[in-house]
């Protein structure tokens, strides 16, 4: 990892994990660290969530901090702000991030906007986690990619890993950022692959990793898509005989745009992967950015690599709606080859 | 008066068919016996349909699903009391309300296997069914606006939405049963309380003594019945049809049942239930509550049983098998981008010769040609894994 | 036991002092001379700061704004009842609980003047209050979430949240309630039933004949009060608190009141309201009945009444000057940028440079250096314009 | 204006008329032509809604067709989806567009996909209006700018008109559409000028118009904006006498890329104003599309003048947030001088 580790002493890694128990782990390790967390939602206690991710927290922390709500998210967010303006810090879950939007009015109207209502009297120790994107075979409703919705949103930081690691470091990271933190799930990786992670690593937020360096060109991703990403290139490495720059965006927003940029300043070339629908999607803000800031050192169009601009259909269809290697590797193609 | 108290309307709890078979006739309903066989029968065809589902979930040949299992009488004995011209507001677990309402199992099928085709019905006007609608609480809203718009239209009709007890802490299913306490609205709001929500207990949701006297906040009429008592729920339902259709307004009504089964394929119940409370429900299901009734009053017999469960069973496999066989036919994923607007705009006809260049020959249908038996199908990375990494990984059916 | 009906938990109507001045003394709540005078006089500064605020309203010196007129005895009765450690979750019309807390004058001229500073408290941690909040219903889940944290760390303080008789239609405080009850929350959800929101009565909100009665649907206690009644919405309150003190849990409040004035500036109320009503309510001015009260008790006079009213008066206009003062001083646009997060990421600091490029000298703060009685102001084009073009365009106090 | 007309026989004119009054007669005269229209939200009957956006309509139509409905967002979206279904045509009022937060569920999750979900059986005709944007001193959520929320939710289309006319023809359209609309309307201007309109004019969603050709930059805009960018076009005009070509965009989504694209590979340069926040706005969008469509006739970066990426303030710092002339006109300098 190229970006830095609040404890740069790190010595011990755990065993591999997978993704579900990295979540898992680094709530046990905030929460043995610091009482004042609390982790609340449907489902979180007894049954340990329906991922999994809260597993064994309840026996562990007890029923006053590990708790099953009534199915309401509005108040899973209304009274998780109001937990933390009480002074305490809550983890709250939301069963699947296509839920969250029965408490958008609480994410945009208050949590975005505590602090500056308050003139900064406020600050809000404040995480909503919950699992985001698709290919999993899920229902109608449990495959969408909705960051952009938070992203455009002001006073919210968004964050998604991309694997066991980061999801371990960025959640330790989100619940002591003292600013309101959504952290979207990859669950199509959620039991993917297994990493060890550093029980020490408390990554900073706002900060991208380059994967993997390269000089042709800069592919952008985060989350899920990095794993297909990642593989793609590799293809279109050994296609095309070029050399990639893979960055991981980790914090969605404020993004990383000067890692960004500065990469795409080398390689005057760019492809952006996301699940989400390409219209307004975080590939539009990035072209659009590095369309501003290094207008002249592009030598082929952004391009952008998505969702389509369409209700993500029940599964059947479901490939036919997401990214794959074939896809990221056709556009790595043109993007190479464009004059 | 200083200190005195408000007038508050009752909230009635109604039974008719006990779990020993004991009936009140006054308030059985007069359901001739041939539409009673045909709730009864649509009761087994839903249970045998759903012990299949499960069987063929769990082998890998669809994807998951929430049983209604235990729930039977609630949804056959509220769609048996109300007409063609009523409107159906199904939440995820209303198999045996769809089958009343005629929907072809093969289409029960095709939902499970990924397909919008699922949700089609035969003739949108005249087939009154809206399609499933997984966030909780929705269902409420919508049911008060078809409501509104048969009072507009004066055609007599009413609105059914089915939601479960975990549906009534959302918000939104409050702002549906006010607003159509408000508007004297003909809905019912038909509250399957079956005791969980996935792992959460009726409990936890709320420190009501019962889930029906949540009438008594939007001015409605409020009523509990005994869900697994088919005549209960009849009686209950017609009585809130007739009270609408008099332009009487709305009823909410909790049929306090329990959910037999799975939450969906991917859970695990052993995790938070008890065996007592399986015990203590078990000698209470709907299916045979009404098998014994109508064995007492000589319309049915272990013959007649076993003709219907052959004829179900017969359904189901044919259904499956039609639905496998769409499956691997010809189908078009690209269809996707059809069904957005009323007009495809330009932008996404060119997104979907994109996609259509791109997919190029590759099969990317979810399941086609998958083979009938591969196990553990839905376990596998990447797939939906709601469930445990625990022994009992699948979260089989109880 | 077929048709039986359900036990509800009776809701109580509590009134102590009627517009008579006649008391019930079994109910009084022995409240200190010095207290219930500081009470008096806070729903006295209140009531004169707002007819201020809507004379210098209408002579474009500030913004709109949502007077409490009539409804001081419900804000003053409900927060003297609670303590300094209880917190106060505000909807947009609590001007005298704020008061009563402490809100310095000049404060509440400049959130009207447009200013974040306006929301500021002396200490956050010890002023135990929360911002004006204006999407109606958002206060219930926030109280909840502050009763759950005080129940967390068992430091025995209480939230109230206050919101009107429309908020009960939204999903959220059906939520908050809801999670209170279920929780067992030392929350207060005061409802305070002024009669309309906006320009909707009561009736259309909801079929149900008292509002008090939706604690029903959470299993809390819920009560109804006098909300003109000084008294009672006192005791009312204390007996809450008492509960929530005890672990008991949460209560519902509905204090039927009556909103004597606008519903903000750019309101006019003679569009949907009768001179029957004004007449019918005006008679119960809560201010009125509590000064008659305490003159019988030998409490007051016209002397001490004078007195006051120039306190309050001087109070308003000096912290108004002191408000025009900060606004027409060296007041930096572009704070704007330095409070959205904890640390400023560098891209907003790099908006700011482009803000404050772009800006240059030009003065961009709203109203800075305004005549003090250009009038009209609000109604120019472009500005706020929720009134009528009719002749009562700005929609005055009435 | 240069887009057709569904009658493009229009003889009569209206004198001139507010947003406002130009609204309501829309309204007036689909529930006149359809008695399937039916108005409901909060205060629209009586009082006409807060703006008197509909009034008198109660008076003319009767109580069951204007409706004062509770006060409660979720199920005024909700329920009007149910009376869509059901045979009905509403146009649904959502006070202030902070507030249709409160109904996003039913916006997402149902207005957006019920014709998907059904296979296309069950369509709908659906619009919510709604007043959007800021420039009013108003209160804390009545000044903000919401339509990417929307563009980015699939199967909705989202219509911002930006005066009497547009704003006339485009609701009677919405109306008819049989696709959920959301109607916003740029309240920053709906008494700002007086307009007649053509009473029978029906415009075509999805079309943008140029309200003023020009050969060396493309301004595109939309809403309130269009006002604040004419005047600031008249003015770098003047100075730098060059000649700006002006697209007022009318349909954000799906919006009418190929008019924008075609006038941007003639003048090479771009600039987009709107009063959203920049990250993830309609601008980045826009800004992507041109990048990746023509990006060989790009001369300049596309700029981007837009809110802040922070909350609406209160409105005595509101000038400081908002889009103004000297903004969009040191952009267009910027952008035409750039090399
Ligand atoms: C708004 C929303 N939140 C969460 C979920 C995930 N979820 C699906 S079913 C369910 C429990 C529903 O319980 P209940 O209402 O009692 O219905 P039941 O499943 O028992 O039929 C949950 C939490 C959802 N589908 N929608
Ligand atoms: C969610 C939301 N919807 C709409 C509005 C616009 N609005 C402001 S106050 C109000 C009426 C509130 O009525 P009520 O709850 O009775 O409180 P009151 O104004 O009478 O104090 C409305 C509709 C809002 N602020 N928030
Ligand atoms: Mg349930
Ligand atoms: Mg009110």
């Amino acid at each position: 990892m190229s970006h830095g580790t609040a404890n740069p002493a790190v010595a011990t890694v755990t065993e591999p994990l997978t993704m579900v128990d990295a979540i898992n782990l680094a709530l046990a390790h905030e929460m043995a660290a610091d009482e004042r967390v609390v982790v609340l939602g449907e489902d979180v206690g007894v049954d340990g969530g329906v991922f999994r991710v809260t597993k064994g927290l309840q026996e562990r922390f007890g029923k006053a901090r590990v708790v099953d709500t009534p199915l309401a998210e509005d108040a899973i967010v209304g009274a998780g702000l109001g937990l933390s303006l009480g002074g305490m810090r809550p983890v709250c879950e939301i069963q699947f991030s296509g839920f969250l939007h029965q408490a958008f009015a609480q994410m945009q109207s208050h949590a975005g906007r505590m602090r500056s209502r308050t003139r900064g009297q406020r600050g809000l120790h404040f995480v909503v986690r919950s699992p985001s994107g698709g290919g999993i075979k899920a229902l109608e409703h449990h495959s969408e990619s909705e960051e952009m919705l938070y992203v455009h949103t002001p006073g919210i930081k968004v964050v998604m890993p991309s694997g066991p690691r980061t999801a371990y470091g960025l959640l330790r990271a989100s619940i002591r950022e003292g600013d309101p933190v959504l952290f979207l799930e990859p669950k199509g990786v959620y039991r993917a692959f297994r990493e060890p992670v550093l029980p020490d690593e408390v990554l900073e937020l706002g900060k991208a990793r380059v994967v993997k360096p390269g000089k042709d060109l800069t592919l952008v991703t985060y989350g899920a898509m990095l794993r297909t990403s990642v593989g793609a290139v590799e293809e279109a490495e050994a296609k095309l005989s070029a050399s990639i720059e893979v960055i991981d965006l980790l914090t969605l927003a404020p993004y990383d745009a000067d890692l960004v940029r500065a990469s795409v300043e080398k390689t005057g070339r760019c492809v952006v992967v996301h699940e989400a629908v390409k219209s307004g999607g975080l590939g539009a803000e990035i072209s659009a950015r590095l369309n501003e800031e290094c207008f002249w050192s592009l030598r082929a169009p952004v391009a952008r690599v998505t969702g389509w601009d369409i209700p993500y259909p029940l599964y059947a269809r479901e490939k036919a709606f997401l990214p794959d290697a074939e896809r990221i590797v056709a556009a790595i193609v043109a993007t190479l080859t464009a004059e | 008066m200083p200190r005195t108290s408000i007038p508050i309307d009752p909230i009635h709890h109604l039974s008719v068919l006990d779990e020993h078979g004991k009936v009140d006739r006054k308030l059985l309903p007069a359901i001739p016996p041939e539409k009673l066989l045909r709730m009864y029968a649509t009761m087994v065809r839903s249970r045998r349909l759903e012990e299949s589902m499960l069987r063929r979930q769990r082998q890998g040949q669809m994807g998951t699903f929430a049983p209604a299992m235990g729930q039977e009488a609630c949804q056959v004995g509220a769609m048996a009391a109300l007409e063609e011209r009523d409107w159906l507001v199904p939440s995820f677990r209303e198999l045996p309300a769809a089958l009343w309402r005629g929907a072809p199992m093969k289409n029960v099928f095709l939902y499970a296997m990924g397909f919008e085709e699922g949700s089609e019905v035969g003739d949108p006007d005249r087939d009154r069914v809206l399609p499933i609608s997984i966030p909780v609480g929705s269902q409420a809203c919508h049911a008060a606006g078809l409501a509104w718009a048969s009072k507009l239209k004066g055609d007599g009709a009413v609105a059914i939405a089915f939601f479960g007890d975990g549906a009534t802490s959302e918000g939104a299913v409050h702002e549906g049963m006010n607003f159509a306490g408000a508007m004297t609205l003909p809905a019912i709001f038909f509250c399957q309380n079956n005791q969980w929500a996935i792992s959460t207990p009726r409990r936890i949701q709320t420190a009501s003594a019962t889930i029906a006297q949540k009438a008594v906040a939007y001015g409605i009429a409020g009523v509990q019945v005994d869900g697994n008592d088919l005549f209960a729920v009849y009686r209950a339902v017609s009585e809130a049809a007739e009270r609408a259709r008099k332009g009487e307004g709305a009823t909410f009504i909790e049929a306090v049942t329990w959910r037999k089964s799975v939450h969906t394929t991917a859970d695990d119940p052993r995790v938070y239930r008890t065996e007592a409370e399986e015990k203590a429900w078990e000698g209470k299901d709907p299916v045979v509550r009404v098998r014994r009734f109508l064995e007492a009053e000589g319309l049915w017999d272990a013959a007649k049983e076993e003709a219907l469960v052959a004829a179900a069973d017969r359904e189901v496999n044919e259904a499956f098998d039609a639905a496998v066989a769409y499956r691997d036919g010809d189908v078009d994923p690209l269809e996707i981008f059809d069904h957005v607007f009323k007009t495809t705009p330009p932008d996404l006809l060119r997104q979907r010769e994109q996609a259509r260049a791109w997919i190029g020959g590759r099969r990317v249908i979810i399941g086609a040609g998958k083979a009938k038996t591969k196990p553990g199908g839905a376990a596998a990375v990447g797939e939906l894994e709601e469930a445990d990494d625990a022994p009992s990984k699948k979260g089989g059916a109880r």
